[in-house]
Parts: structure tokens; C-alpha cells; sequence
């Protein structure tokens, strides 16, 4: 974990309210499914950190991709060249790599695809599934449907684009069809993770899910992230995002 | 110059800056971004007799300028602290005060006992927690409550005692002196302001509690009368806590009359600003020409 | 769908938004921006019996997400008021309510009096005030001085009387059923946080008057706090103040339990917020279908 | 008065930590001595507008001077082009115009610059005098030097640019020479506006001073800003920020 200044280089719309910027920061390896904290404003209003994944890292130059929420993510989205702000991370424990013989099955809805997209990009191989509410939610279709010896599809829920219907669907489909050991790596809102973990375990599929928690300081201090699992509560920023999703002990 | 602060006959901080309880938890995070020893001092998590789970999420929700937080006090406990956590921070030349709390004057007591070994350079004891046994009123928040509390937690320990007064209360310097007069070394002005948050578009708070305290550069200013009403009323020192984030708010905490800080939620934003602050605190030293800081303390001109 | 709520018997405001006092003078220069007419109220500055001067300046600092304001209560006093203020916020098709102080009980019922006229829709007694009989404390610290003091004005004046209180107290709600066992017929909550500001490089407070009071952003989690819990206590209703600057912030006060709110310092800011508050105000009302603003009010689900 | 949305069309340092800004806001007319309240950020930190004096309005290109204090002219500076900002204004009343046969001097120190420029250059004539600390601390020195019918000098303190010294000595040399009854328009610190003024009592010159004091709402509401006068206590927004020098009770 380290703190650097990050110098916006590009930001850029690329699906409605989804930007992907590109940061030059000189920034340890990463792990996919690790993020930084990102502090975007000089003042105290917005006070804290914003946690983005990471998406890619070459040389120096350093990608996220993120959705515009709150005041946070708005005061990020006008941004230019220029700008600077600080990063802290990379953070977290990130996934793990999919074993040899194991079919790596990548799934991502709404802002869970950054760490899914990064994952799929290093491992380059394996089926990757997105979820979105319609065409224009889903960023960076080229990359993502051509990084090499990836399959990838798409579902949107109102069918403009790829498969109507849910991405948890498409999953179900998918893992009819696999025979040999699977892990499923997904991230996405909680509902979908949940269900997610339900069809792992029905198909005898390992998976690993990456949470999302109110965070105030991402590195393990503070307590606000925790999430409860069969043995203990965990902090979601330092012992996670990535969990075993059998280990969660989802809320109701 | 010397920028250290005696607070008590046996407790000198090498310099007026520590970090504060519940933001800094144990210190091994913190010490892989700097070395600990350059710290005045770590305040630990808040501790109880046995391990706290603390309050469901979301714990933490932002504001204007601050955040409010109810992560519930969850710790360790006392136990795990010293087997597991003591010994790594006893490493670092820096003064160690352990903040605790209880839920009767008992558990306080049995605290501080417990807590009174070697390596413990002072205990703070947080007295904004509800009195299981008197219906769930702040010891924080009764004068008399306060003054017997810390009389017996003062027997019970023979470190130096930080009583960390909550600040919404009427006459907070009534609150110091009946610290004061139970024996407290110190106080801590002060802990969170009590908060809530709403999400409009579900019609529910938006933390898991409900309600919780307030932090950050938002109750700075009020934080800073209070220390400049409980330094002028009190004769032992004040440690300033409340959205202290910049050097320059550690010279106007100490022009209020505070010997010490604390730095809660700037750490959480920037763990690095614990070293920009005692550097940026001791230029200013050195450009005021001052010799030590107790040319600071107190020293606000209000002619 | 109806926006108007109604506070007593004799007085319903025409939505939930009022203007606070200290922040709109006595309407003029606002009615220059826009029509007074759309307010659910107005809220004159603080008036006294005779007029004051207020304190010497700088008497405003900001801070983060908020500012401290010692202007002193300078107004123009009652009289000029009447004759020369009044008339003209009377033209406007809006309820006017009169926030008023005093240093002595004495004062505070000799102002009740005078302004017992047509015209003014209610009167908001202001009691962060220093009891200059009673050795300066603030007559909104005591239960009992402000039971007495509530029942006093209360008989003086026919018109719905607003008890504006201190937040800096240890137990609100007991503040709020003194001023409701007094006669009130509402709950302002609540004035500015006592704070202050120093200028690190001078040595000296930055405000002429040392320390004053904190409003703005930064206080709205501690006020939301203070409406849900006054307001569970209390049977009278809740008018809101502390931070408000959007028409979410209205939704999430009567969630809490407001049934109206007052908007201070936003309206330095940006004195069109009025217009863009009641709107947005409105439109959530019709989206979420509600027919009338009492299916707000108090509905903050905690279960 | 009317509150207007402004974007930045050109924002550049003409000066040490001083710079030009030009807005594009559809403004009413303004008198010189008259300005605004800017609102430069969205969040709440910082909170309030600051006010800034108009130094010129051609069309709906408005321009403004600052210097970089604290947070807010701060942020102001990081200001590009096409960012949107808030204006509420004119505010204030305004410097008066000259009589037919009375000699303008026009004085400014510091900040106090662009009201003094904004008049000089819509009376075009009389004689302008600019006080600094040192070359690099004046701004817009080609512009000032080249108003048609106004003969303008400079003092710096350290004698960089101009003549060494005070503006206020620059002033007495100039009101010995001058025997026509004169009128001064001053701008800047208050220590050197009194010195001002006691420098036209004795050269029995009507005088008008530009005073600052802390701002919240600008136009008359809060009761921040004022200032005592031999009647009474004035608003500077709104019963200034322009007075009569003589009526001004300094503070000690
Ligand atoms: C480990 C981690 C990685 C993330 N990676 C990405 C990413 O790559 N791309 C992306 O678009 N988003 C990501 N998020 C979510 C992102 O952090 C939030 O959307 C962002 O903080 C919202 O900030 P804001 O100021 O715009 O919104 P706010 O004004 O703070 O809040 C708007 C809404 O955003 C949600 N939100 C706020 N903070 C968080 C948070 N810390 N976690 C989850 N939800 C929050 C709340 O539901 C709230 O209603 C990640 C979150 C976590 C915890
Ligand atoms: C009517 C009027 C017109 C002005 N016109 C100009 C102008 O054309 N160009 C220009 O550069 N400046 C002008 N000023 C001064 C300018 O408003 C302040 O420098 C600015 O508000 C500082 O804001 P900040 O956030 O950068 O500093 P802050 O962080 O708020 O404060 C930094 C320092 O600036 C000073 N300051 C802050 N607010 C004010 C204020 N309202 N008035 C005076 N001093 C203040 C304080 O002394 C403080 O120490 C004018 C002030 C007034 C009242
Ligand atoms: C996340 C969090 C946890 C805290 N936990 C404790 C605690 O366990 N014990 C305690 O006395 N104070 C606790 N506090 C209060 C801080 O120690 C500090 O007094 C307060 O936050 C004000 O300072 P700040 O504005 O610098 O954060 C906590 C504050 C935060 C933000
Ligand atoms: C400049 C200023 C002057 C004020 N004057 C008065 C006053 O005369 N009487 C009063 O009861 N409250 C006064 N207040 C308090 C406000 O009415 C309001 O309760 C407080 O500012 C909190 O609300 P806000 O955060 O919306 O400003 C004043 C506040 C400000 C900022
Ligand atoms: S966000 Fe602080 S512990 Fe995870
Ligand atoms: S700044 Fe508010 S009255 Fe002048």
C-alpha cells in the first residue's frame, strides 16, 4: 500500500453516466479485484476516499472505471488532463487465479465490472458474462468481447442488447453446459451475488465473490466495512473485497 | 526547540500529536505506511472487558465535512489487546494510551486494573457509553456519575487517566471539573457529537444504528471552544479531539489552551498526514522562534 | 396534492419552508429576487425592545461546510419593526413570524405584548440569550427558567408561540417539555452551536466577538438528530433548523419528525434556493403520490 | 441584482499568485465600484460566494481580477475553461462619476486594483496611481499604462518597477501639483484608504473609498459587514461598498 499522486491523462464517457479514466501514477503491481482509494477534492466536502477497483495497470499508467453516484463520483467525472489527485493502494486481497484444469467463469453486473474485467484480462482465458439494465449500460463491449481466448456475452434486462434477461440466467445455462471443475469469480450488486453462490453450490462450482461495503478509510482501520462469515466478521477492505462466497453469511 | 509536552510528572509525549481512538485501531496498519515512533502518541481502539461485535452496516455514513460514525465499539478486548496486540506496539518508542470503556462502574474498574501494566503509558477512559445499570444514561452526562467513576477507576490504576468527556452537555466545564475533582490527569475534549442521517428516496436512516457520532472538520469549531472553555475552567491538561486535520489546527487547538491532539478522521483520509502535521507543527516552531510549546499553549490574545 | 401544513389552529403554513431568522433581514432584499408570496413563511431577524448595534466585526468566519456568525443580534428593535418593516412583508400572500429575544424575563414579556398585532402570523422566542438578571446564563439552559419564562410569554400574547431552542444542551427533550408544559405551540430546533475560529498566524480568535455560533452543512446530521429525538418526546410540532440547503433535506427533517423547516445559511448562498427547495419539495411529493405532507411527517422507518 | 450561471472562457496568472478571468454571463449593466458574489464550487466546503469586484462587462464577457488568498481563490484559480460557476450580482452601489471640471485620481493598492481600473477606464480621464510591493506584483501593466486620457503611474516598495515608495506618496506629490479641485477614488488596504483620506482633508479633495470587509450573503441580509459611519452603522454590500471617505469612522 502506498500513497501517489494520480494525474488524470483521460476521462471519458463510455456508457451512460459510466466513465473510464486513465490516471498516470507511479503504482506497485496489482492484483485484480484490488482497488485504491481515491481522494478527488482538495476540501473537506466531500470528505472522504472514494474505493474504485482497478483495472488496469501499465507502466505507470493506471485505469478505473466507475459510475456516477453521489457528489464523489460527479466531482470525478469532470475532471480533465491535468488534474490531480492521490491514490491510495493498491488495497485488498484481490482474486485468486483460476487452477489449471478449472474453467474460470468471470461475471459482472452494473459497477461490478471493473475487478471482473481486470481478472479476465489477466487470465485470458474462460467465459465472461455482463449483466446490465439495457445497451447503454454496458461499457467497453469491444475490449471486453476481444480479449483472447475469453468467450464473451452480454444480457441486458430490457433485451437491446445481447440476451434478454438476468445475467444470473445466463450463468445457469452456462454452468448446464460445463462439465469440468468451474470457478465462478463474480461482483455486482448483492441480490445477484447471492444468487450467484446458490447456483455455485448446486453445480459444485468453487466461487469467489467481491464485495461492496461503506468504506471510510479502506485499509483495515476503521471497521466501518465489515461483513459476517461463518467464523468471524471480516473487514471487507482489508481481508477482503474477495471472498469465498460459501463463507458469507449473506443478510436477509 | 523542543516540541515535546509534559502532561503528567511521568507521561512526556515527544511531541502534541497522537493519533485518536477507533481510527487508528491497533497501529499495525498505520505502521506500514510510517514509523509509529515519530508519533507524540497511539491511542488505541477503545477497549472492553470481553470482545465487542459492534453495530450492523453500514457503520460509517458521510457528511458535509465530516462523517458519522456507529461502528459500536467493536474490539479485541482487554485480554486479546495485551496478548496479542501490546507487545507489537510496545516496539515503537511512542507513548501507548489505551482508551476504554465499560457498561457499570464495575467493568470500568475491572478495566482499569486490568489494564495497569507495563508497557501502558496512560489509560483514556471514554465515558460516552450508556450505563447499563442506571437506564442507559451517558456516564458522560451526569456530574456526579462522572466524579465517582473516575474516583474509582483513579484507585484502581496507578497510570496517568485521560477522562474523554462527550461534548453535548450543558455545562461542559462542569462535566471537567467533576473529572477533575474524581482525579482524572488529563481531558480529553471530545468525543462525537451525536448524529443522524436520512435516505429520503427509502424513508430510512441510513445507518445501520440509526444514530450515531459525529466527526471531522464539521465540529471543529465547536470543538475548539470547548477546549478553550474547559482549559480556562480546569487546571490539568486538555487533549483537543474534533476535525483536527492541518498543522494549523493543532497550533489553534493549543492557542485554545490544549497541551496535546488528537487526529481521528483526517487519518482515515490521508494516513500519511500524521507526518506532514508534526513536520508542518514543528516549522512553525522554528519560524515563531519559540523554544517549547508550552509558549503556545493557552496563549490565544483575546484583548 | 395539498404542501400546506398546519402548525396550530390558527396557523397553517402554505408549505413546509420558511426562511430563518438572521438570514433574511425583514424580507426586502429578498422580494427583490423573487415573490415572497411562494414561503410557507418568513422569519424576521431576532428583534429586541429597543434596537442594538451587535458586535464589533469581523463577525463572520467560515469554516468547513459551515460559517460562525457573531453579528450580536444587531436589529432595528420592535418599533421600527412595526412601523416601518411590517407593512410591507404584509402585502405578501405569506405567514410571518417574529423571532424575538430579550435579557430578562421582564423584556421577553414586554415584547410578547407589543408584538400581539395584526399582521404577524406567530412569534418565535429565541432563548440562546444570556439571563442578564440571572448572571448570563442562557435562559435556553435551565428547564425550569424556561418553563417559567415559556408561561410568562405564553400569557402575554394570543398569537402561536415558537420556543427556539439551544442545542447545546445535555438533554433536549427535557428542554423541549419545559417550553411545551410553558405553553409553547412549537419547537424551533434548534439556534447555532457556541464555536469559535483563530487565526493561527495573529495569535488571536478571528472573530470581534471571540466566539459565536455555527450554522450551515456542517450541523445538519447533529440537528436531524435533535428533531427525531425532540419530536418523539414532544407533542407539539417540530419546525427544523441546522443545515438545510436542498429539498432532500426537507424530505429527510419531517421524516424526522419536523413538520415545517427554516432556511438559513443556504440563503447566503444562494438566495434562489427557496424557489428550487419548494419545487423540488412538490415534486417529490407527487412522485412518491403523496396527498398531503402529513404522510411525512414523523415517518422515518426504524424497524 | 440577478444570479447568473458563468462559465470560464479564459483564466490566466497576469501577475505573482494574481490572475484575469473571463466569464461568459449574461450580466446587467454595472457602475464601476460594483461586484459580485461568485459561487465557485458545488459542495459545501467551501460555503459561501466571495465577492469580487467587476473590472469589465463588454457584451456578456465579463471580467475579473483576483489574487489567490485561501481556499476559495484557490480553487478559483484551477478554474479551465467551459467550467460553470454562480454569480449573483451587480451588488453595491458604485463609485460616483467625476465632476465636468474636477480632476480624477484614481489610487489602488493590492487587490484593490479592479474597481479603481474599472473606472479609470470608463471615465477615460485623469490620473491613476498603483501601488505594489514589486514589479512582479502588478498586473495588467500595458492596459493600465495605455487608457486613453489617464496619465498612470506606478510605486512599488521595493523600487522593481516605477518609483520606489508608497502609493500614498505618489498621492501627495500629486495633489501638490494639481490646483483644480480634484475628486480621489481609492481602493486597497484600509491603512492605506485612511492615509488617503487624511491626505485629501488636507488638500480639501472629496474622496471615495472601496472598503472590504468579510462577506456572507453580499446584498444585505446578514449584517456581516458593516461599517461605522459618522451617522450611523452602514452595510458595505449593500450601502457600499463605496463611501464617502469622510463619513468613514476608522477603526483604531
Ligand atoms: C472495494 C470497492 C470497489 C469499488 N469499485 C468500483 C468501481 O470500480 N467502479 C464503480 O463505479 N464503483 C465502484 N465501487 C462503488 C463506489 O465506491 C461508489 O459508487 C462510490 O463511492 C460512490 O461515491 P459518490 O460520492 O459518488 O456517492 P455518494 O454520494 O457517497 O453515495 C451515492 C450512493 O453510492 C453508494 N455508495 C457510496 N459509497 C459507497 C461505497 N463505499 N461502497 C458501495 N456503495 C457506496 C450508496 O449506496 C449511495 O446511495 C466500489 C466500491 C467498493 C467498496
Ligand atoms: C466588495 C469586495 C470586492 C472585492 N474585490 C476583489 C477583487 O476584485 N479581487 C481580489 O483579488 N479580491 C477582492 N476582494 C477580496 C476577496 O473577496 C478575498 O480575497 C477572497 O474572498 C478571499 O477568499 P479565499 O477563499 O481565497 O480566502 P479565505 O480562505 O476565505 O481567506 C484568506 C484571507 O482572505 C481574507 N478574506 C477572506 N474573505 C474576505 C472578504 N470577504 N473580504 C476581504 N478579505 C477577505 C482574509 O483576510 C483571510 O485571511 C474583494 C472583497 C470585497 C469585500
Ligand atoms: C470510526 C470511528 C471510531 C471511533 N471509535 C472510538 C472509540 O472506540 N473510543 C473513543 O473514545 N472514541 C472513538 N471515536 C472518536 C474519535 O476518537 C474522536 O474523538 C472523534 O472522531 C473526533 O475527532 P476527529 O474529528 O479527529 O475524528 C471514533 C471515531 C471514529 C470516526
Ligand atoms: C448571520 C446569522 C444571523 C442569525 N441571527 C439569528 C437571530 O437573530 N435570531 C435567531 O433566533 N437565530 C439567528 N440565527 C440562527 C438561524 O436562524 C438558524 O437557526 C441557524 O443559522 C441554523 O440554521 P442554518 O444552518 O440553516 O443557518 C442566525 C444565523 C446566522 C447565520
Ligand atoms: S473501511 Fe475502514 S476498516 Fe474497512
Ligand atoms: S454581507 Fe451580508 S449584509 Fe453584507
Amino acid at each position: 500500500m502506498k500513497e501517489r499522486e494520480a494525474v488524470v491523462q483521460d476521462n471519458r464517457e463510455v456508457a451512460t453516466d459510466t466513465f473510464l479514466m486513465t490516471l498516470a501514477c507511479d503504482f506497485p503491481p496489482f492484483t485484480p479485484g484490488q482497488f485504491l482509494m481515491l481522494r478527488i477534492n482538495s476540501t473537506c466536502d466531500p470528505f472522504l476516499r472514494r474505493p474504485l477497483a482497478i483495472l488496469s495497470l501499465k507502466g505507470d499508467s493506471l485505469e478505473i472505471l466507475y459510475k456516477v453516484k453521489g457528489s464523489g463520483t460527479s466531482l470525478l467525472a469532470g475532471k480533465r488532463p491535468g488534474d490531480v489527485m492521490s491514490a491510495l493502494g493498491p488495497l485488498g486481497n484481490g482474486f485468486s487465479t483460476p487452477g489449471q484444469d478449472e474453467e474460470a467463469i468471470y461475471i459482472a453486473g452494473g459497477t461490478g465490472l471493473p475487478p471482473i474485467l481486470a481478472l479476465a484480462e489477466k487470465v485470458r482465458r474462460g467465459r465472461l458474462i455482463i449483466g446490465a439494465f439495457g445497451e447503454n449500460d454496458i461499457p467497453l463491449w469491444n475490449r471486453i468481447s476481444s480479449i483472447r481466448d475469453v468467450h464473451a456475452q452480454a444480457t441486458t434486462e430490457d433485451g437491446s442488447f445481447g440476451k434478454k434477461g438476468l445475467a444470473t440466467e445466463a450463468l445457469k445455462d452456462l454452468l448446464h453446459e460445463i462439465s469440468q471443475p468451474s470457478i465462478i469469480y463474480a461482483c455486482g450488486p448483492e441480490g445477484m451475488l447471492r444468487e450467484i453462490t446458490e447456483q455455485a453450490r448446486m453445480f459444485g462450482a468453487r466461487c469467489e465473490v467481491s464485495l461492496e461495503e461503506y468504506m471510510a478509510c479502506g485499509f483495515g482501520v476503521c471497521s466501518a466495512c465489515v461483513v459476517k462469515t461463518s467464523e468471524d466478521s471480516r473487514k471487507v477492505c482489508a481481508q477482503g473485497p474477495v471472498f469465498d462466497a460459501f463463507s458469507i453469511k449473506w443478510r436477509d | 526547540m523542543d516540541i515535546s509536552v509534559r502532561i503528567t510528572p511521568s507521561l512526556t509525549l515527544k511531541n502534541p500529536v497522537l493519533s485518536a481512538s477507533g481510527t487508528f485501531a491497533y497501529g499495525e496498519e498505520f505502521s506500514r505506511l510510517f514509523d509509529l515512533s515519530l508519533l507524540g502518541g497511539v491511542v488505541t481502539k477503545g477497549l472492553s472487558l470481553l470482545p465487542k461485535e459492534g453495530n450492523p452496516t453500514p457503520r460509517i455514513c458521510e457528511t458535509s465535512s465530516g462523517l458519522i460514525n456507529a461502528i459500536g465499539l467493536e474490539n479485541i478486548g482487554a485480554d486479546a489487546f495485551i496478548a496479542e496486540k501490546l507487545p507489537f506496539l510496545r516496539q515503537f518508542d511512542t507513548s501507548i494510551v489505551v482508551n476504554f470503556f465499560g457498561t457499570s462502574e464495575e467493568e470500568y474498574v475491572l478495566m482499569a486494573e486490568k489494564l495497569d501494566i507495563e508497557g501502558i503509558s496512560a489509560l483514556e477512559m471514554n465515558v460516552s457509553c450508556p450505563n447499563i445499570k442506571k437506564g442507559g444514561i451517558e456516564f458522560g452526562k451526569d456530574p456526579h456519575v462522572l466524579r465517582r467513576l473516575t474516583a474509582n477507576v483513579r484507585s484502581a490504576t496507578s497510570k496517568p487517566l485521560f477522562v474523554k468527556l462527550s461534548p453535548m452537555v450543558t455545562q461542559i466545564g462542569e462535566m471537567a471539573l467533576a473529572a477533575q475533582e474524581g482525579g482524572a490527569d488529563a481531558l480529553t475534549c471530545a468525543n462525537t457529537f451525536p448524529a443522524m442521517a436520512i435516505n429520503e428516496k427509502t424513508c430510512r436512516p441510513i445507518l445501520g444504528n440509526v444514530t450515531g457520532g459525529l466527526s471531522g472538520p464539521a465540529i471543529k469549531p465547536i470543538a475548539l471552544k470547548i477546549v478553550w472553555e474547559v482549559s480556562k475552567q480546569a487546571c490539568i491538561p486538555v487533549i483537543a479531539s474534533g476535525g483536527i486535520t492541518t498543522w494549523r489546527d493543532v497550533v489553534q487547538f493549543l492557542l485554545a489552551g490544549a497541551s496535546a491532539v488528537e487526529i481521528g478522521s483526517a487519518s482515515l483520509r490521508d494516513p500519511l498526514c500524521f507526518t506532514e502535521i508534526i513536520r508542518g507543527f514543528a516549522d512553525y516552531m522554528r519560524e515563531k522562534g519559540l523554544k517549547s510549546v508550552s509558549e503556545l499553549i493557552g496563549k490565544l490574545k483575546t484583548d
